[in-house]
Order: C-alpha cells, then structure tokens, then sequence
C-alpha cells in the first residue's frame, strides 16, 4: 500500500479514498435532483393548469440564445470529459488547457444568459411588483399575426407572469450553480498547475467533472420546458 | 468506583490530546465536532424551553393577559422552529451519531472530516441568522410558514428566520452525507452490513431522509423568500398560484424530517435494550430493515397533514392508507424490542429508565399518530391540542428520552466519566411525571376542540391547561437536574472504565475516551452484532472476549492492566 | 474495482449525439404535434440526459451502488411529483361522484 | 351511533356520534396496546432483572412465526381503521344535494355569513335544527378553517377558491365557532357562535333580520350593473352563452374536455374569463375578467344568482327559497 500526498490519514489506502468521493459525489447530487425537484414540481403543476399562457409566454423567449447556450454547454461537457480523460492518463498541461477551455465555456453560457436576461428586463418581463419596476405584458398582436394570432390572445396575464417567476427561479439557479462550478473549476486549474494530479490519483477531477455533468443535465431539460413549449406558435 | 481514580494512569484520549480554542474550532475529529454539537444543540434547547416556558405562563389563564397576541405567536413559532431545526434534527445524528458511527464502524474518523467541520459551521451560520431574527423580534408564522400568510401577510422576520432554516438544511445534508459514505466504504474488516450495530442502521436510514428531503425544503424556503421579495411569487393566487402546493412542498420534507427526529432514537433504544439486557436483539434483520421501511414509506405520507386543507378526498384516503403502512415498521420495533427482554438480564441503569420511558411514550404517541391518519376524526383533531399532544409524546416523551438515555449511556465513553446514578433515576423520575402531567391533558384539550396556536381560549379549557403548566414547570425542573450533573461529572465524577456496562460494541473496546485516532490498531471483526454468549459458552468456545477483559470494573483498554 | 478509462473517440460520439439531438428538438418543436410536442421533447432530454450520465459521467462502468443512487434521486422526484398530482388530478372527482 | 365518552364537546350533529365512536375505539385499541405491551414489559422486567454484576443471559433466537404475527396483526388492524375512517371521511365531506346553502367569506379576523334570503351575520351563524346545512366558504386573505368541535366539523378556507362543508345540527344550542387554521394576530379571537334553533323559532329569526333582498336578487342586481346581461341574455341573442340551466351541468369546453359547473367554475368563468372558454366560443374570450373589479362578496352574489337560474325556473329567486325541512335527499 503505497501512501501518497494526496492520501488523508483516515483512509486505509487510496482506492478507499477515491470510492468514498465517488460515493459522496453521487450522494450529493442526489440531493441536487431534489433541490431542482422542487421547482420542477411547481413547473409541472402549473404547466398542467395553464398550458396556454406557458406556451405563449414561452413564445417570447428567445428560442436562439437557448438554442447557442445548450450548444455551448454540451461543448462544455466535453472538453470537462476531456480534461478528466487527461488526469486519467497524466497529461497535465492537456488538463489545465481543457479545464481552461471548459471555463471560457461556461463563462460564455452566463454571458449569453446576462444578455437574455437583460432582454427579459428591458421588456418588463421580470415578475416582480416594486414602486419602480412593475411586470407588464402586452400581447404580441402585430408580430405573428396569422392562424395563431387568437391564441396567443387568450392569455391571462397573472399566468404568465407565473412562467416567467418559474423561468426566472429555474434558470437562476442553474446559473448559480454554474457560478459555483467555475469556482471548482479555477480551485482544479490552481491544484493543476501546483503538479497535484497524477493517474493514481486525481479525484478531484473527476468528481468536479460529475458535478460539472449534472449541472448541463439540468439544462437538458430547462431547455425544451422553458424555451420549446411555445415554439410552434410561430410560423 | 469509588477506588477509580488511582488506578488510571495519565493518558492522551482526544479530549486532552491539544489544548486551546482553535484546536477545538478547527478540529476535524468526529469526536470533537460531536461535542461542538452538544453544546449547540443544548444552548438551542434551553432557548425553545425558556420559549415553551413563556407559552405555558400565557396559556395558565383563559385571557391572553401575560403577552401580547402578536408576541404569543412568535413565542410558539420560534419555539417551534428552534425546537425542530436547530435542536431536535441534529441533536441525535449531529452529537451521538458523530460521535459513535465511526467508533462502531471501526473507522478512525468520517469520511470526509473537513466537510463534517463544514456542517457545524453551516449549523452555527444558520443559527445567528435565526437568532438574529429571534433577537430582531422574531417571526409569527407557526413552525410550517404556511403561504400565504407567511409571504404576503406577516410581519415578522420571515426572510431572515427562512434564511436561517435553508442554511442549517445543509449542515443536516452534509451529516447525512458523510454517514452514507462512512458506513459504506469504511467499514472496519470483518464488519458486514448484519454484523452492524442497529444505531449504525437507523443512522443510515436517517441520513438517506437527510440528503433526500432536506433539499426539497431548502428550495420551498428559497422560493417563500423570493415571493416575499418580489411580493409576487407561484403560491400567489392572485397569479393563479396555489398556496396548498406550499403545503405539499413543506410536507414532502417536514413529515420525512419527523422521521429524522425519531429513527436516531429507535437506534439508540436498540442499542440500549440490547446491551443492558446483554443479549442479541430479538429478530435483528426485521429491526434493522424496519429502519430503512420506516425511511421510505415516509416520504410517501406527507398529506396525512393535509387532510382539511382542501385536498382531493382521493388523495387523502392515499395519504391515509401509506400513512398507516408506515405504522406497521414501528409497531414491529416495539414488539422486538419487549420481546429481546424475555430471559435478558435486564439491568435498571439510567439509560434502561429512559429506554423503558421511549417505548412508553413511543406507544402513546405513534398510537395517537393512527388516531390522526383516521381521516374521519383527523377533520375534528386536526390542529387542536391533540395534535400537539401527539408529537410531544413522540418527540419529547420519545426522542428525548432516547437522546438522554443515549447522552447517559455514551457518557462514560465521551467524558471518561461516570456521572452519578442516583441524581439521574430521580432526574428521570423527576422528567417522567412532569412530561405525562405537561403532555396528557392536551390529549383531552385537544378532544375537547381547543385549538393550537391560540393565546387566548375559552374558560371551560382552563382547569386542564393549568394541569399542563404545572406539568411543564416540573418537566424544566427535570432538565435542568441532568444537565448540572453532567456537568459537574466532567470534572468530578469518577473514572469509567472502557466498557462499564459490559456492553458489546466497537466503541467499548477502546479506552473512555478514545484516543484521536480511535482504536490503538484497526480492529478486526469475526463476531456477530450483539454477541454475547454466557461464560460456559465462551469457555466451551474458547473465546475470552472483550467482556471478559472489561467486566472487571476500573480496566481501562487502553491501560492493558 | 479499477477505474475505467474512457476513449476520447467515445467522448465525440456523444457529443455528436447529443448536439443532433438538439437541433432536432428544436426543430420538431416548431410543428404543431398537438400532445405530442411535450412527448417529443420530453423524449429527448430523457435520451440526452442518459447518455450524459453514461458515458461523461461513466456510470456506464460504475458499481452498482452508483447505479441505485442515480436511480434513487428519480425515482424520488417521481414519488414527490406522482403523489402530489395524485391530490391536484382528483380534486374533481367529488362533485362528479357525487349522486 | 350514540356514544358518549367524557372530554367530548357536545355531539350535535348527525355525524359526531359517528366520528365518537371511532375514537373510542381507537382509544381502546390504544390502551389495549398499551396495558399489554407495559404489562408485559413489567413482567419481563421483574423476572429478568439482573442478578449478577457479570451476568450474561443465554440468548434467544429470533422467531420467524411471532415476526409474521405482529407484522400481519397490526396492518389488518391498521386496515380496519382505515376503513372506518374513510368512510366517515366521504360522509363528512361529501356534501348532499339538497340542504340549506350558508355563504362565508373570511377575512382577518371575522366570518362574515350570508344566507340565501339575504340575512348577514358576523362571527354567529343561526340554524335550524334538523336541516342539512351547506356552506361555500372563500377567504379574502390567509387561509382560515372553519371549525365546529361540536359538529366534529372542520374544512380549510383557501383564498382564491371555494372551499365547501356541510353538518346537520341535531341538538338545539349555542355552539364554538373557532378559526383552527393560524392567520396571524388574531387568529385566537376569530370566534364565534352557531345557534341552532328549532325550525319554528328559525322561521321566526329570519323574519325578524332585515334583510336587503335575498342573495340571489342582489347578485341579479349586479348582474344588471356590471352589464353581464348585455352578453348573457336568457333568450340565446347575447354574444355570450346562456346562463339559465347552466348551474350542476356538464359543459364541453374548446379544448375538448368538460367540466361540472359547479361553484368554483362559476367564480373562475368570472374571475378568469381566459381560463376555461366554452366550445363553440372564440378562443380569447371577449369576455373581460372580473379579477380585481369586484369584492369576494360580490363574486359570491354572482354565484348565487346564477345558481338561482340554475334550476330554469323563472328568475324571481324561486329556487333560492330555503326548502321546508321534510325534503328528502
Ligand atoms: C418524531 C416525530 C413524529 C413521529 C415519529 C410521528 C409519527 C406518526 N405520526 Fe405524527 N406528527 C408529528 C411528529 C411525529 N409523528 C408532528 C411534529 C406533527 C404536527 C406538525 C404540525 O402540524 O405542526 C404530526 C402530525 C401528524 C398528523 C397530522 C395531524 C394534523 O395536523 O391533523 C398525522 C396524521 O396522520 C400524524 C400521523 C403519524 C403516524 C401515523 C405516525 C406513525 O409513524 C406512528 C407509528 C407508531 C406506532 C403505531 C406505535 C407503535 C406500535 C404499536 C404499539 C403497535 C400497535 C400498532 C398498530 C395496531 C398499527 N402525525
Ligand atoms: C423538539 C421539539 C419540541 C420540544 C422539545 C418541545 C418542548 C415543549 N413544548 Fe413544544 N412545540 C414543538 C416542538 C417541541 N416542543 C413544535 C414543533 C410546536 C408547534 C409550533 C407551531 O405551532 O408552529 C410546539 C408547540 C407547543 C405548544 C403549542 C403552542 C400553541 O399551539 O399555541 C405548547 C403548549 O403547551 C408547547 C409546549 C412545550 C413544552 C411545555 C415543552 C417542554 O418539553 C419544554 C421543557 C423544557 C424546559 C422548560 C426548558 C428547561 C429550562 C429551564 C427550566 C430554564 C428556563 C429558563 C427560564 C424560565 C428563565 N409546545
Ligand atoms: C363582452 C361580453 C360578456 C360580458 C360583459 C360578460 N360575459 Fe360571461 N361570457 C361571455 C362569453 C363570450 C362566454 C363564453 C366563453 C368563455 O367561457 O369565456 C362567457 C362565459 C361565461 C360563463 C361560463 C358559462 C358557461 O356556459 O360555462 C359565466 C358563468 C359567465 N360568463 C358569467 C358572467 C358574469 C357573471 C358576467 C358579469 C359580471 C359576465 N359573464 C359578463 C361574454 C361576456
Ligand atoms: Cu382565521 Cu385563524
Ligand atoms: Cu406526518
């Protein structure tokens, strides 16, 4: 049993090691799908009750931002795959390239998400009631008139605002944990560089990979829920 | 015992193995952590008891005349809310069970230390956020922050006090977290899942509700405090928002977190009926899976909470059938556990007192549980004093019990000290009588129709309410005993030995205290939970056990003497 | 249990996967299926989200343990969105029974 | 089943022996499972305790067959309970077609009433005995519960819909009123009163009470002011549906579906017109929503009168009449 730097004391060996953060990680997510269950919950119910006003709220979304961003972050989930790969085989500079790769990634999906949110606020879609600030919603008559004008009419303006409190909640969280991820992320590039990594062992790595994996999973699904469910009203 | 302190020789154990303030607060052994918890979770006890003190001065006359209306309702919700979160959830997991579940699994310490450190300082963070709240006047919205109340009405801290609940959610996450991977992965050899100590299970089960639940919870704050933001938000139904989703929500984790609350106390009583009667647990593998049973079928009953609250009649008869499938684990709990005494050897310690004080308590109060899963009568009981007999009698007549009778029997391993048995009968005797007089006539207030959270009640309620704060002045007295001679203990109760009650177990095969490190060497395990066998037999086998080496009184493992 | 490591020609093949399955959401959400543009979609992300959790997250090859854990976290969120809906789906009921 | 066990309100409602008895039975049941288990706990205690400091008992072997025993026992009885208390649970909550109609709005921190004939009252509710006795409840703020231990009678009040429970007072008396769901300040002084008279001296109450025109004739009143009749016209002409009949009948909405017109859809078809749009309807209903525009009292006229021209007699209130108390269900 060879012990090694990054072996703590209370373990037996490093295979101890790496199976208890393998299992903690997992653990951890599990709880992870709890937290999001909760807003998918809400989702789900009120998407039942008032399936018109989701899709034409939806409708306003900007379905390309969406679309950019689920491309980033599955590219994000590869080069972080990749770099796990590295550490595996004990390339370290190929590590620290696509952790850096993956971090430009992440950074461009918020930057994107700033962007759209700023969109959503210039339109007073943001759901809240301040002296100063005041959700409003004014049916998009002129802009896709034709076949669908009438739905896109028959909307109740409460409900609306309740997908954009929805959209609002799920995607910032999402966009919380990415901030968190990226955090991680820098922490790895810094043990990267510092030569902390070997094949035997390079846990960390691999467990922020998980974590990294779980949050674009997230956004698997975010995507069609919030961004497609009105998509088919335009022509 | 009297003789003890000649014997032990000066020794490092963890306690005295580094001195000074920062090697408590930055320690990351599971022992000394546990012993933060204890002074947390005890300094958060005090608070909800001087909290209950003040309800019970209020309720002693029809009028509400002692406080003010507003002031009566922050008093029960802070009382409520300091109670469950800050120290009922953690007291049996974060203090006995960070304490013990590496000892019996024969590990040296959790499995990730820092972030078992993490979790205390997440506790301590959530509770200067509630404190904070509490000192700023409090919060009125009853323990279960029922929208819209909570979100739109209220004038209290709620933002601050929820801040407070979500952030101590993680530290309750984290511990049940590193239990998991613990029992998991470092597991001593030798040590196979039915060789497990039954505390080790009901803490598995607990941490499974943990690390399933606490999130849930956790996002259903965060949202009740957006929408007091934004003063819009999804329970709204101005909105088309409905404000029973909360209460679904609420429910999902708080009914499993009632089982975070009592299953850590199941597993003590186990361990407690087992050693002090010294036999193997009757049917060990339906106690142990009775564990894990209780923790899933607990997550599928939350609506038994809902029955009037507007919900589909359908889904209340789902609710109630679920709830009493959940019953029936318990029910096989308390049969194993009367049946281990037949032919034991059954010792009247302290710890046996309050054992046979839980299943009691435990009894009264699960049975009344089936009273209020009836949905037929929950419509008259629901949120009467009933119902809060009912859980009093399950968490204060069963959990605490169980957590003093654990703190009582673990005393010895944790301090190295014997406290004194007389004081503790008479505390337990002391605690048995003011909890039955402060608890039992609530059941017949609650029959009766008064209802919860009132300050103010109708005259023909008052003789029993008077019953119940006299009770409850007798109940306070009770605590109060233990905890001075606990105290006093530390430093002039007599040494323990290893193992004073001659009880089996990893944790009393190491010194009192352990050592840093836990054991000399890791142990090796090659006997079955709770193997004892009488001295004929051990001879016939040849084996000397542990038993042997420490029934004499005064040995200490570690003094090999 | 040794790990396992993965190919990098594995890695592209996912991601191919999972960026065509993208577009093709996209695209089949812009027709009108009626019900079945949730059933799509929803299809998808389920097919996406799998072979994340395969292949990048190598469950694939990971102990069982692994696998009951992942299991368990939706098998959870299934119980908490089935029973709450089994309140919101009946709440008519009553008055339809109703003589 | 009449039953009376101590520490129990009164029973004054046709159901409350009923909820008595399950609860006396389970309180047997309870002390049954207590007396033994203590019992036999004492017993062991006794007979076992520990002779010898070292003493070490021969163990036990666990038993498959007593598992099995008190597995099985306690789920059949568990099963029973259930039973029982199901069935009371639909009798309690399922409310009867024919019975006297009471309308509640809650606020912090009142119940205000309002009878079919037009009667309000404030925090006291007066009944005839013997009648069964319906109440549609809705709430202005928080969420209260109507609760009446001597009914054994309890139903969650929810802001933004009708909640709805019935009793039928047996006993003639004056009775608890209390609020049980907590609603802030003054939760503990939202009390009140239930009178329950006899039929004759009922009559004579309603009598006195100077009432402004029954419920029904106020919300045609409404109905008139917020211009309602310019679409829904009785003769098929309006631009909206008819309304005459409407009431407790199936109506096939555009997506397909179809829906019991019941109080909560009358008050949604008000409140959020865009909702639920009826077949045959433009999809954006040209129907403006109410939400906002008129008080929960108000909402409740509305139902009430619509409800009224429900039972298509001739809209001069006929059917809102409370019936004499020999109508059978
Ligand atoms: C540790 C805490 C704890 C525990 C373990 C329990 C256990 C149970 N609880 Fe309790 N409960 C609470 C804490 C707890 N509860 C709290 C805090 C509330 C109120 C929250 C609030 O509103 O503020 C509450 C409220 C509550 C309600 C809602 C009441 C209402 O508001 O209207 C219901 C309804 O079904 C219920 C049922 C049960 C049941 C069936 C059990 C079962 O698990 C009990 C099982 C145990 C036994 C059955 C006893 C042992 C068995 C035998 C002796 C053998 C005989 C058995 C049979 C014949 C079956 N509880
Ligand atoms: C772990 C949980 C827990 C514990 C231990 C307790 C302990 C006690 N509780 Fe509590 N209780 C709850 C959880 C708990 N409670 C919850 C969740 C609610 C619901 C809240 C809500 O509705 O939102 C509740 C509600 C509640 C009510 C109902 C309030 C209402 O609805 O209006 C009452 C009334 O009697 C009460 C009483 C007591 C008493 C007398 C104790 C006693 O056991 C306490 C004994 C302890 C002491 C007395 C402390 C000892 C210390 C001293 C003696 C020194 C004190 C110092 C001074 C007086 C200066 N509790
Ligand atoms: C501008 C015309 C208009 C006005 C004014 C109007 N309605 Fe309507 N109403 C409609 C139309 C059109 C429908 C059918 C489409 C729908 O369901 O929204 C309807 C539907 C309804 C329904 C559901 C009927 C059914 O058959 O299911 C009710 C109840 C109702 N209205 C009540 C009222 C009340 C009460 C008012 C006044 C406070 C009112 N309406 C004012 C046009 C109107
Ligand atoms: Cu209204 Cu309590
Ligand atoms: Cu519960």
């Amino acid at each position: 049993m060879a012990t090694h730097a990054g072996l703590a004391h209370h373990f037996d060996d490093v295979e101890q090691q790496r199976e208890a953060g393998t299992l903690g990680m997992w653990a951890f997510l599990v709880t992870e799908v709890m937290f999001f269950g909760g807003l998918f919950m809400a989702y789900i119910l009120y998407r039942w009750k008032y399936p018109s006003e989701f899709a034409v709220a939806s409708n306003s979304l900007n379905v390309t931002m969406g679309f950019i961003n689920t491309l980033v972050l599955i590219c994000s989930s590869l080069t972080m795959a990749l770099a796990v790969y590295f550490s595996q085989i004990g390339n370290r500079r190929l590590i620290t390239v696509f952790l850096l790769l993956t971090m430009v990634l992440g950074t461009t999906f918020l930057v994107i998400k700033g962007f759209e949110y700023h969109e959503k606020y210039v339109e007073h879609h943001v759901p809240v009631r301040f002296p100063t600030y005041e959700f409003k919603w004014e049916p998009h008559v002129s802009d896709h008139a034709g076949a669908h004008e009438a739905t896109s009419l028959a909307v109740d303006t409460g409900r609306v605002e309740m997908f954009f409190w929805l959209y609002f909640a799920m995607t910032g969280v999402h966009a919380l944990h990415m901030i968190i991820g990226l955090g991680i992320l820098t922490t790895l590039v810094i043990m990267t560089r510092r030569g902390r990594f070997t094949p035997e062992y390079h846990s960390p790595v691999e467990l922020s990979g998980l974590y990294w994996h779980f949050v674009d999973i997230v956004w698997i699904f975010l995507f069609p829920l919030l961004y497609l469910i009105g998509a088919h009203l335009h022509r | 015992m009297e003789t003890a302190a000649e014997v032990v020789p000066p020794r490092t154990h963890y306690v005295n193995a580094r001195y000074g303030v920062k090697s408590w607060l930055l320690t990351t052994d599971h022992k000394r952590i546990a012993l933060l918890y204890l002074a947390s979770v005890t300094f958060f006890f005090f608070v909800g008891g001087f909290f209950a003190v003040l309800i019970r001065l209020e309720l002693l006359t029809p009028q509400g005349d002692l406080v003010q209306a507003e002031t009566y309702n922050r008093l029960f919700t802070m009382h409520g809310v300091v109670m469950i979160f800050f120290f009922l959830i953690p007291a049996i997991p974060a203090v006995l069970g960070n304490f013990l579940v590496p000892l019996m699994v024969g590990a040296k310490d959790l499995a990730f230390p820092r972030i078992n450190l993490l979790s205390w300082y997440i506790y301590t963070l959530g509770a200067t956020f509630t404190v904070i709240a509490i000192l700023l006047g409090g919060v009125d919205t009853g323990w279960t922050f029922y929208t819209p109340y909570s979100s739109t009405y209220s004038n209290g801290n709620v933002i601050l006090t929820g801040l407070g609940v979500f952030i101590v959610g993680f530290s309750s996450i984290l511990t049940g977290l590193n239990f998991i991977v613990t029992i998991h992965t470092m597991r001593a050899p030798g040590l196979t899942w039915f060789r497990l100590p039954l505390f080790i299970w009901s803490h598995y089960a607990t941490s499974l509700i943990m690390i399933l639940g606490t999130p849930v919870i956790a996002v259903t704050i965060l949202l009740l405090a957006l929408e007091r933001l934004a003063h819009i938000g999804i329970f709204d139904p101005a909105l088309g928002g409905d404000p029973v989703l909360f209460q679904h929500l609420f429910w999902f984790y708080s009914h499993p977190a009632v089982y975070i609350m009592v299953l850590p106390a199941m597993g003590v009583i186990s361990e407690l009926v087992a050693n002090m009667t010294r036999k193997n647990i009757f049917g060990y593998k339906f106690v142990a899976f009775a564990s894990i049973a209780i923790a899933v079928f607990g997550f599928l009953v939350w609506g038994h909470h809902m029955f009037v609250s507007t919900q589909s009649v359908y889904a209340g008869m789902v609710f109630s059938i679920l709830s009493y499938a959940v019953a029936i684990p318990s029910a096989v709990k308390v049969f194993n556990w009367t049946a281990t005494l037949y032919k034991g050897s059954i010792s009247y310690n302290t710890p046996m007192l309050y054992a046979f004080g839980f299943i009691g308590f435990f009894i009264i109060g699960g049975m009344t549980g089936l009273f209020l899963a009836a949905l037929g009568v929950d419509i008259h009981v629901h949120d009467t004093y009933f119902v809060v007999a009912h859980f009093h009698y399950i968490m204060v007549g069963g959990t605490i019990m169980g957590y003093l009778g654990g703190l009582h029997y673990w005393w010895p391993k944790i301090s190295g000290r014997m406290y004194p048995e007389g004081w503790a009968r008479f505390a337990a005797l002391v605690i048995f009588v003011g909890f039955n007089l402060t608890f039992f006539p609530q059941f017949l207030l609650g029959y009766m129709g008064m209802p919860r959270r009132y300050y103010a009640y109708p005259e023909e309620f008052q003789v029993l309410n008077v019953m119940s704060s006299a009770g409850a002045s007798i109940l306070g007295v009770g605590y109060l005993i233990p905890m001075i001679y606990l105290i006093w203990s530390m430093r002039y109760g007599p040494h323990a030995s290893a193992n004073p009650w001659g009880a089996f177990g990893l944790e009393w095969r190491t010194s009192s205290p352990p050592p840093t490190q836990n054991f000399e060497e890791t142990p090796v395990v090659t006997w079955e939970a709770y193997e004892f066998h009488p001295r004929e037999e051990r001879e016939a086998l040849g084996v000397m056990d542990v038993l042997d080496r420490t029934l004499r009184p005064n040995v200490n493992v570690g003094d090999r003497g | 249990m040794r790990e396992h490591i993965v190919s990098p020609k594995v890695y592209f093949a996912v991601f191919t996967a999972l960026a065509v399955f993208t577009v093709v959401t996209w695209s089949v959400a812009k027709l009108d299926l009626g019900f079945l543009n949730v059933v799509v979609a929803l299809t998808i992300a389920v097919i996406k989200a799998t072979l994340v959790v395969l292949y990048f997250m190598h469950v694939r090859w990971s102990s069982r343990l692994t696998w009951v854990f992942v299991c368990a976290g939706f098998f959870w969120l299934a119980i908490m969105v089935a029973l709450t809906l089994s309140d919101y789906l009946t709440r008519g009921w009553l008055t339809v029974a109703a003589p | 089943m009449q039953l009376s066990i101590p520490f129990s309100p009164d029973q004054a409602s046709s159901y409350s022996g009923r909820v008595d008895a399950l609860f006396a039975f389970l309180c047997v049941l309870t002390i049954l499972f207590g007396a033994v288990i203590t019992l036999v706990i004492i017993y062991f205690a006794i007979k076992y305790r520990r002779r010898k400091e070292d003493e070490i008992p021969r163990g036990v072997e666990g038993s498959m067959r007593l598992e099995l025993f008190w597995t099985i026992g306690p789920f059949l009885i568990a099963m029973g309970i259930f039973l029982w208390g199901s069935s009371l649970y639909f009798t309690m909550y399922r409310p009867p077609d024919e019975a006297l109609e009471i309308y509640i709005v809650a606020k912090q921190w009142m119940w205000k009433f309002q009878h079919l004939d037009g009667q309000r009252e404030i925090n006291e509710l007066h009944v005839p005995v013997g009648r069964k006795v319906k109440i549609t409840m809705t709430t202005e703020d928080v969420i209260h519960s109507f609760f009446v231990p001597a009914f054994r009678i309890k139903m969650d009040v929810v802001p933004g819909k009708y909640s709805k429970v019935w009793f039928e007072p047996t006993k003639p008396g004056r009775y608890h009123l209390f609020c049980a769901e907590y609603c802030g300040t003054g939760h503990s002084r939202m009390i009140g009163w239930i009178d329950v008279m006899e039929a004759s001296e009922y009559q004579a109450w309603l009598a006195g009470g100077a009432a402004e025109g029954s419920l029904a004739s106020s919300g045609e009143k409404l109905f008139q002011q917020l211009a309602c009749n310019t679409c829904h016209r009785s003769d098929a002409q309006g631009r909206g549906p008819v309304l005459e009949g409407l009431f407790g009948k199936a109506v096939q909405l555009s997506d397909g579906s179809t829906v019991i017109a019941d109080e909560n859809y009358i008050r949604e078809s008000i409140l959020n017109s865009q909702a639920k749009i009826v077949a045959g309807f433009q999809k954006p209903s040209i129907m403006p929503t109410f939400q906002g525009l008129i008080s929960e009292e108000q909402v409740l006229q509305l139902v009430a009168y619509i409800k009224s021209i429900g039972t298509k007699q001739p809209t001069e209130g006929g059917a809102a009449k409370p019936q004499p108390p020999t109508t059978q269900q």
